[in-house]
């Protein structure tokens, strides 16, 4: 789950970290208010969970209430890449001297959070990776010790930070990781932080991916989730304990765990077709989820026919063929569906389906071959 | 032979009084596999699963029992204390099926479990079976038959594809081992395979990848370098978007890393015969026997 | 450094473990109040820092306030193994159906923290591990992991505990350990921890034996000591940043270093002298510490001579001279004071002291021999 | 020929710009000990006790000097921090002078430590010498003198008292360990007799003991079942009153634990000559020349 920067800093906040003042706004005219009470030049900077922010024109200075109030109106409503901007925040605009690069993440070789730095701040991390990978100091952190003074200074020295923003900086890096352990992040950046007109260091930008494992134990945060980040239909797989993912195909495909619901995405490929959705039913499914599946899938009308591929163990094939004719009675169906089924009860799960009359196969290359050439209208 | 599980393996089942815990204990026992203890806080003296003795704590079932392995079913937010028990209790082998577990309470159990002489499987996997002797883990125990292809892989159900069309073809299996998909996880691939690689009764080695991480890259680098056995992989996500999460908390790619293609490469590389599809598996499997 | 009972439990309760309800009182009428208050018979405990107080008679119960404020007067300005009891606590008296041990030590042969728990409460854990050992259930806590939910249920079944009041002592348990390592502490014991009438556990005793060295970042903590806990004279030395123990021979010894003084005071044993005190004035000590060290020791009556022993490194032989000379000028010097300096400018220390007259001697044993027989009155 | 430290020691020292850490410098470098790097925060690119580059990180002064030990002299509030960083960087031996570091700061410190190749001397103590090669410590150094015995000391001053005896008499000393007084500390008795064992060029070891712990009786069980060279000591704290503590944070005996007749007579009972005064160690050594 992704935190919004205005929800990200904040977290910062929290744990000591200097942000600059501000508040969010949902209308120009809060927009206006803020930048008011702030009483100095703003930045309104759109909260939409994409990068390119700044690119798509949603980050704009305001050097006056008037300023900000248009601007705000400006952006407010602005589609980034396919997401409409409901809020922006509105900063107090830093005098910028220097940007640094100051970044958490788990590093899952090493197993450990990783925390990295540079001097090159207010670019993506892997682009500066990529050209001038010298630039970047990372120390990692061992599990059970936790971040150490030591290595934060590794940070500080090694980017060659000036000697009077080294205990700054220090205190700084101790609680991003602090920030990030506590949240249970997958991912805590913070970029850039600069060095603004008074000296100080202080984040002006910020982003935490938060561990989705965790969230039953994180509510507070876990309240903050934007239903904009995911497609309605994703969230509403999520509600239905489904793990759903858009893609552009038109094969809809109804799996039983990630790792063969990927494989039949590729085969899906490898046979000429393409994938309209990742869907993975999870481990033991009763027809009720079979049914919310097909329902998520069918909704899709770029979808030209659906491929169901069960291999059953915890999940039984006769709960899967149950869902499956419930789905078929009560949806309207325009579009052929492949069933391949093997496994626990695969069975008594054929004699459920064998009223309905759906093409099926035992070998699952067979079974997309199938979909693949219903999808084209080669019927099936 | 096999690896890790076989006759000799005694299993306490953690969590034996809950619903999958009991069911899949159950099932191990008609397996054949060699389930002598349950461990369930506040149901130490009674009995599971028809004659297996359950204790409160770890510590006692396996000071009772002698158990050297432990397999897992406990929900998310008690499985990281279960499974540091195990290893606390001197468990030699635990074998962790909870899903959902934070990476970052992974990472502390796996620093201090390295620190112990237990071996760690999962989380959030199947477990393991070596057919015919013991079977420590969800899957179907009918679709494995005997034999001596090792089979290593961090999915489930695509695995047990891959054991259908194996078994299908006749062609049987040493021990098939589920690390799972967890970022942040007990044995992984390197492992496994220097045990296949150590193991009489291992002739070749399947191995079946998927996107995030770059475990297959270290994997790679060891049949290179010091694998004798032939190797056949299947690496599933070819066609997904990065970015996105695939189920398996494992499955992301970030900042390009972890990709299908760059593992594919690095496999081929070290001469291993890479599969289009899971079935593909059993064919060249096949031509290695 | 020594907490009080109740200033023990108040830290063990701080981490949620239940406690009676009580409160300190240093008058009778106080004490009446108190029990008036809690409106039930109440324990009136006297706060005093040694082991024992119920079998001096420091430990009483009180049906009515009445009898409170009649028991706390007997109580209040007792002396129990030398220590005048000041205040007492007035405790709402448990019905006590069962008595626990719960301890937490610092383990130095295994460099953790070790857990005990024991069916056998309310005497001494010692007696306990002497006559029936099997009776106590330790754990080990791993310094990095810290304790687990699976140890605390280890303690419980263990000692037995019924199933209903497991979660409860298990939540105890990690609240003692969390206490534990928050205060820095070396020793922190519940003793009883009862199940009481309305079968609740409950902390009816407790003790926290403080780690000195954490004392400056545990300020909270350090403002609890007890300037009775060490004599005047102990208090006044560690104001001085001087390690000073009474004993009660007729040797005073001045030394620096630790082990070097248990050497010194087991020579002046050896050859049938008695130290009448430790102390080490530490590294590098100064004119001023010698002198304050020497005024310590002077002001005992029972010294009848006076063991200077300096091996000179960090600590230079002629500052320590220069004190002794200080000392022997503004201090009414009625003993015998031998010096044995060896080591760092022990030639200017030597000269320094020329004047003085004092006897000195190369050897450690030959000092110690002419001190002893100094004490004797067999003239130095 | 010694233990641990030598002419091939290149030494750093953490705190060199303290006064603690200068003046010591001085008089290891005057001693002839090759002090390569000073390290502390903030003064990096100086010069301290005269051609001694100062570094900001021990890391970088790892990098470029190839420092192998370092020696701490930091206030107790950043002690721990100094030795992890030290032991994080990779230095092969550490020596930490500070005293007054909480016990379970040092729990934790050294379980970090003991994940690591590094080994730990201190807290809390005067640090070690080789007469003649290397003196990594604050000890005087013209009180030793080259020669074979070994000797390995809980305390400070005691052992100087020791060390004048012995070179008094015209004993020499392969090496000195001064491993400190402190509860919870790095390398402990049984650790240095083990080297002193195996060392050539020692032939005999005087150890000095004290009150509290169980350190003494765990070498004597060493020096029974393994050591074949011979052992003197000394145990202070013969008279000290129970429960009191006597300066060392070691030197406190709680429940019994840790008494000078326990230790003396577990060591006795291992064979080894036990003084009744430091002096006597030096007449007791000379036995066995």
């Amino acid at each position: 789950m992704k935190l919004h920067e205005y929800q990200s800093k904040r977290v910062f906040a929290q744990y000591g970290v200097p942000i600059p003042s501000g508040e969010v706004a949902t209308t120009p005219a809060q927009a206006r208010a803020i930048a008011e009470g702030i009483g100095k030049p703003v930045v309104i900077k759109s909260q939409v969970l994409v990068g390119g922010r700044g690119k798509a024109g949603g980050i704009k200075l305001a050097r006056t209430p008037d300023e900000a109030e248009e601007v705000a109106g400006h952006i407010l409503g602005m589609d980034i890449k396919g997401l409409t901007v409901k809020q922006v925040l509105v900063d107090e605009a830093a005098d910028i001297r220097s940007e640094i690069y100051l970044g958490a993440v788990l590093d899952r070789s090493a197993r450990k959070v990783a925390i990295m730095a540079s001097s090159e701040g207010g670019v993506e991390i892997e682009e500066v990776a990529a050209q001038t990978p010298e630039k970047i100091i990372t120390v990692h952190v061992h599990p059970l010790l936790g971040m150490q003074g030591f290595q934060a200074r590794q940070l500080a020295y090694g980017i060659g930070l000036p000697k009077e923003h080294i205990a700054a900086f220090t205190r700084i890096a101790l609680s991003l990781y602090q920030a990030f352990v506590e949240s249970d992040a997958s991912l805590a950046e913070i970029n850039p932080l600069v060095i603004n007109g008074d000296n100080q260091l202080q984040a002006v930008d910020g982003k935490i991916l938060l561990d989705d494992s965790a969230l039953p134990r994180q509510e507070q945060l876990a309240a903050l989730r934007d239903p904009d980040e995911d497609s309605p239909t994703e969230a509403e797989a999520r509600e239905s304990g489904l793990s759903y993912i858009d893609l552009d195909g038109e094969i809809g495909c109804m799996v039983n765990g990630a790792g063969l619901a990927m494989a039949t995405m590729d085969i899906i490929k490898l046979y000429g077709g393409n994938p309209a959705n990742f869907l993975d039913i999870g481990g033991g499914a009763g027809a009720d989820k079979v049914l919310a599946a097909l329902r998520i899938i069918l909704r899709d009308a770029r979808v030209k026919a659906v491929l169901i591929n069960i291999f059953g163990g915890i999940t039984r094939c006769d709960e899967v063929a149950k869902g499956i004719v419930e789905a078929i009675t009560s949806l309207n169906v325009e579009v052929p569906i492949v069933v391949r089924m093997v496994g626990v009860n695969e069975d008594e799960g054929r004699q459920i389906l064998a009223a309905s009359n759906l093409p099926s196969a035992n070998r699952l290359s067979e079974a997309v071959q199938m979909a693949v050439a219903a999808a084209k209208g080669e019927g099936a | 032979m096999s690896i890790l599980v076989d006759n000799e393996t005694r299993l306490l089942v953690q969590g034996i009084t809950g619903s999958q815990g009991a069911f899949h204990a159950q099932q191990m026992i008609q397996y054949g596999t060699n389930v002598v203890a349950g461990a369930v806080p506040g149901r130490g003296g009674q009995w599971a699963v028809g004659n297996t003795p359950v204790f409160d704590t770890v510590h006692e079932a396996v000071a009772t029992t002698d158990a050297n392995a432990s397999i897992i079913f406990v929900p998310a937010a008690f499985a990281v204390d279960a499974l540091l028990e195990a290893a606390d209790a001197g468990v030699a082998l635990i074998v962790c099926i909870t899903e959902n577990i934070p990476a970052l309470d992974m990472a502390r159990a796996r620093a201090f479990i390295d620190s112990t002489d237990s071996l760690l499987i999962g989380p959030n996997c199947p477990g393991l079976i070596s057919p015919g002797s013991a079977k420590v883990g969800i899957m179907a125990g009918h679709i494995h038959t005997p034999g001596n292809v090792g089979i290593v892989s961090r999915s489930g159900t695509l695995t047990y594809e891959v054991i259908y069309a194996l078994t299908e073809r006749g062609i049987g299996q040493s021990t098939a081992v589920g690390i799972g998909g967890d970022p942040i996880k007990g044995l992984n691939f390197l492992d496994v395979l220097q045990m296949f690689e150590r193991d009489a009764g291992t002739e070749q080695v399947v191995l079946i990848g998927e996107i995030g991480g770059a475990d297959e890259q270290v994997a790679a680098d060891f049949i290179r370098t010091e694998m004798s056995k032939p190797v056949t992989a299947f690496i599933a996500g070819q066609t997904a978007p990065p970015g996105k999460r695939m189920g398996h908390a494992g499955a992301i790619i970030s900042g390009g890393e972890g990709t299908a293609a760059e593992k594919i490469e690095a496999l081929q590389d070290a001469g291993v015969a890479i599969a289009r599809h899971p079935e593909e598996i059993a064919d060249l499997a096949a031509k290695n026997v």
